[in-house]
């Protein structure tokens, strides 16, 4: 009986944080290009209860914008352990993904997942507003159900993602 | 103890335009250093060019400047076109500029937004944001991309307008002028707004010359310096239009250099679209795209961005990839020889703005 | 434009080839090279638009080049020199054209080229903790540095 | 007492409600100021709960996690002070005088509790925070001191009470109201004076070390805050009401009027916002103070 409370309890917690869900200002790479319309009058995310927050301690949503140059991908786990659990990571465009247009680039890393926990990846060069969106939305079921558990993954192979950072940052 | 202290503008701070990090030093409220660091951006391009063939990097060079890709486009294709001897058809140098022109109206939108932004008036933002979508959507009605066009390419352009394109474009014009008036309303005849900028971050006429600048930062100087006028490619030499100049070099009259600009655009682009022939082909035939073997030589090719000169230096050995190509975007000098001397003695609460005003853009700094 | 052209046949040492209207190469030995930008600056070629660096490795030199623009004239003149490959040392030019600083700081970190009298030459600029060989060399290999430090994704058919 | 004790419940919940209605209201027309569709209008009550909700807190020390308990005590108690309806809640004489005291306990709170972070932006915001309040503060006393002399009391619920049946202060003091307008306006923060949070410039300023809970309490806070300043001008120049409902339409009518100039006005400098609360707001009160005087 305790349990199913503590279950319910979970789920309307879920509920709550899947209607607010607060992305990080943080342009990481040519993807930010997308997110001022998608944030704006045409698009307009705040309909959804998604809003552009500033600093690292209040965002919910890391948004990878794009490629990650390995100088960038420095900053950006900082700002991804400064975050507050519970956290999820979106993976913005091919390049996330394996590399797309700089597969052959010295600098730019090829898989987000390898150093830090996605939870979704939005394929495309540049994904329009809609997939933006579209992906928004489906973030918001995964936390629904439960199933956006980046940030517990995070702690539990963190010798895992550490070993690989240290590996590509030196 | 020392009366500074360090300030970390960026990688992530809405205060600055990008992934790029500027460190300043304070003392009180006043800013007594500033270095930029950049190579948050860093993609290698011109190393990845060296390996590809001329048209893999067609797909490549959009993504050098993102606000606006297609200067990239034209200069490469300049640059292939002047190694390779080829003269484009008259009606694909129209289009060309037609095109240059909507991304730099759209360009101009974005930074209006950006400034207006950086200022407290998020109104501004929201309403040219969701403006410049018009013009995103035009573009992907001529290739189906918003952001990366990859429309402007050696020979000319990829493919002729769709039929009824002019008269979406013309209404686009139409729309942007009317909007105008209500930014000028808003903003730019914003009392706010001049008491802001007025007198901040002076670029004088000798300073903008001696340090390099271009675009609108040596116009707003009161320099009517413009690749457009001085060396005309695609069609601007058929057509007929001022290079605004103002002289206080200031933060306010750089804005309106920029605001005068957008319209100027506009107007390019109904000129543009009455003169343009209303036939004949967009393409010089050229051979098969993976045999471009573009003969030895050097060159460079420049085009005027929104934020001044955009040039390739194109070298090329005989094969089908080119063996250099280096890129001079505005930002580079903007930045690092402007931007870092007239931030000292600025106020904390200025530097923004007059980063957006110097219009500094980090993806051209670091490629 | 011959007025011009003439002006720069002027200066010590200065090979002059017009590639076309408004563009005119300029090539200069290396210990003439400081000499010729401040001639060239005087003769009203006031704006340096881009320096950068060509690695000639067949001829294992590094052709440096500056792309300067007259807006009197409006013609671009390219000046060009060669200097070796090994233990490769160029002059500063940031006393002539200020933003030269930057394009040195950056042809240093990219192609390991020392900058006399340019004090940020051979700091860290865009790279960060970068222990190979100056990424834009042509002997540095981007593919296999990029195959060597990084894990490519691959489709679950070729996983095997 | 049983009375006392209820109201000691009811006043703060019917503040933060007020407050909170405030916020939603504001999102949503902004939005379309914006031209945008806008947020749910309970997005507010949302974001609370899932500030609420997080499942990590950092804190950098026992001040910065007081920092936020300390002002929305601060801002509870000054609730207290401040009549609504008729409903006077600890009265006594004097209470204009103390509530001016309390109602600065708000932002040392943040002040300590953004101090207590290390970060720069923060003590860059909080000082300006200060700096701001140092410039509304000084027209704000000036035209209390008109009030109070004009009612011949501090008691604020006894000034309420005189500008029964139409007779308001905003007729008898105009300039004053004015003054007393702007003031309230800058001390909201909205634009040109949200200099402290300015994102481009300090990054949300105190604000910036916030997050999970601390930030949650913050937003509450906000909403108190607004009641707080918007209330106490409706008191002093709109003659209170009678009852709950005028209450809430008078105190929308002002925060309408802020919300509309909001979003047209970029922002100021510290030193203009503070050259502009000295100059003007404080001239005008003053020749409001002398008019007072010579009646």
């Amino acid at each position: 009986m305790e349990k199913m409370t503590e279950e319910q309890v979970k789920s309307i917690a879920n509920m709550l944080r899947k209607r607010s869900l607060w992305m990080i200002h943080y342009c990481t790479g040519c993807g930010a290009m997308e997110l001022p319309p998608t944030m704006t009058s045409r698009y307009d995310m705040e309909r959804f209860g998604l809003a552009p927050y500033v600093t690292s301690r209040q965002a919910d949503i890391l948004l990878i914008t794009g490629y990650l140059n390995v100088k960038t991908l420095r900053r950006v786990i900082t700002v991804y352990e400064q975050m507050l659990d519970p956290k999820y990571v979106i993976g913005f465009g091919s390049c996330t993904l394996n590399g797309g247009v700089y597969w052959d680039s010295y600098a730019v890393i090829k898989q987000l997942d390898r150093y830090i926990p996605a939870d979704l990846y939005i394929a495309g060069c540049m994904p329009r507003p809609e997939a933006v969106i579209s992906a928004f939305r489906h973030l918001m079921e995964l936390i629904d159900s439960g199933k956006a558990d980046g940030y517990k993954r995070y702690k539990r192979n963190l010798a895992y993602y550490k070993e690989n950072q240290r590996k590509v940052l030196g | 103890m020392s009366k500074s202290y360090e300030l970390f503008i960026g990688p992530n701070h809405p205060g600055i335009p990008g992934n790029f990090s500027l460190k300043i030093e304070l003392e009180g409220d006043t800013v007594i250093s500033a270095k930029g660091d950049p190579g948050y951006l860093h993609r290698a391009f011109e190393k990845a060019m060296e390996g590809r063939y001329y048209i893999q990097n067609l797909a490549l060079i959009p993504r050098i400047c993102v606000p606006e890709p297609d200067i990239n486009e034209a200069a490469y294709s300049m640059a292939v076109e002047d190694l390779m001897g080829v003269e484009i058809p008259e009606r694909a140098k129209y289009i060309r500029t037609i095109v240059l022109e909507l991304a730099r109206a759209a360009n101009y939108t974005f930074w209006m937004g950006g400034f207006a932004g950086t200022l407290g008036l998020y109104t501004l933002a929201q309403w040219s944001f969701g403006d410049r979508d018009y013009a995103l959507d035009l573009f992907a009605e001529i290739c189906g991309a918003r952001v990366y066009h990859m429309y402007i390419w050696p020979g000319g352009v990829r493919r002729d307008l769709p039929p009824g394109w002019e008269d979406k474009l013309l209404g686009y014009v139409k729309y942007m002028k009317d909007r105008l008036i209500d930014y000028d309303n808003i903003f730019f005849k914003n009392v706010m707004f001049k008491y802001r900028t007025k007198g901040i971050a002076v670029v004088t006429k000798e300073q903008a010359i001696e340090w390099g600048a271009t675009g609108p930062i040596l116009k707003a100087a009161g320099v009517a310096q413009d690749v457009r006028k001085d060396d005309p490619y695609a069609a601007y030499e058929y057509l007929d239009f001022e290079i605004p100049t103002l002289t206080d070099g200031d933060s306010w009259s750089r804005a309106m250099i920029r605001r005068w600009e957008l319209e100027n655009s506009l107007n390019i682009i109904e000129q543009a679209i009455k003169k343009m022939p209303k036939k004949g082909p967009v393409w010089e035939k050229m051979p098969n795209p993976l045999k471009w073997y573009v003969p030895e030589g050097e060159t460079y090719a420049k085009v005027e961005s929104a934020r001044g000169e955009h040039g390739f230096y194109m070298v090329s050995d005989g094969t089908g990839k080119p063996y250099r190509v280096a890129v001079r975007g505005a930002s580079h000098t903007h930045m690092f020889t402007i931007a870092e001397k007239v931030l000292i003695g600025q106020r904390l609460a200025d530097v923004s703005h007059i980063l957006v005003s110097l219009d500094v853009c980090p993806p051209e700094i670091d490629r | 434009m011959m007025d011009i052209v003439d002006k720069i046949k002027g200066i010590e040492g200065a090979k002059v080839t017009v590639q076309r209207e408004n563009r005119v190469f300029v090539d200069v030995s290396e210990d003439k090279l400081i000499s010729t930008l401040y001639d060239m600056k005087l003769i009203g070629f006031h704006q340096l638009s881009v320096q950068n660096v060509i690695d000639r490795i067949k001829d294992n030199k590094f052709e440096i080049f500056y792309v300067l623009y007259s807006r009197e004239y409006k013609i671009n003149a390219i000046v060009r020199t060669w200097i070796d490959r090994e233990n490769p040392v160029i002059k500063t030019a940031d006393k002539i054209y200020p933003s030269a600083h930057t394009w040195e700081r950056e042809i240093s970190e990219m192609f390991g080229i020392k900058v006399d009298g340019n004090e940020d030459s051979g700091k860290p600029f865009i790279l960060e903790n970068w222990k190979d060989l100056p990424p834009m060399r042509k002997d540095f290999d981007s593919v296999k540095y990029s195959s060597e430090h990084f894990v490519f994704r691959h489709s679950e058919g070729e996983n095997e | 007492m049983v009375k006392m004790i209820l109201i000691a419940i009811v006043a703060p919940l019917l503040a933060f409600a007020i407050g909170l209605s405030f916020m939603m209201i504001k999102r949503k027309f902004v939005a379309r100021i914006q031209r945008r569709y806008g947020p749910t209008i309970i997005q507010p009550i949302f974001d609370i709960m899932k500030l609420l909700l997080k499942e990590d807190n950092i804190s950098h020390g026992i001040i910065f996690s007081l920092g936020p308990i300390i002002a929305i005590a601060g801002s509870i108690l000054s609730v207290f002070f401040i009549p609504i309806a008729g409903l006077n809640m600890l009265t006594g004489s004097g209470d204009l005088i103390a509530l001016l005291y309390i109602m600065a306990i708000g932002s040392l709170g943040m002040a300590l509790g953004a101090g207590d972070s290390a970060n720069p932006n923060a003590s860059i915001g909080i000082s300006r925070a200060l700096t701001l309040m140092f410039g509304y503060d000084l027209p704000l006393v000036i035209i209390v001191i008109s009030v109070a002399l004009q009612y011949h009391t501090t008691d604020l619920s006894a000034i309420v009470a005189a500008q029964a049946n139409g007779h308001w202060a905003l007729w008898s003091l105009p300039l004053s109201a004015i003054v007393g307008f702007v003031v309230t306006y800058g001390a909201l923060g909205e634009h040109p004076f949200d200099i402290i949070t300015a994102p481009h410039e300090v990054a949300t300023g105190p604000m910036v070390e916030y997050g999970g809970k601390h930030l949650g309490f913050l937003m509450i806070n906000h909403a108190f805050h607004l009641y707080v300043e918007i209330a106490l001008f409706v008191d002093l120049f709109l003659g209170g009401a009678s009852n709950i409902f005028i209450f809430y339409i008078k105190m929308f009518a002002v925060f309408f009027i802020m919300m509309m100039f909001d979003e047209v006005l970029p922002r100021f400098k510290i030193d203009d916002a503070v050259r502009f609360f000295w100059k003007w707001p404080t001239v005008v009160a003053l020749i409001s103070l002398i008019i007072v005087l010579v009646k």
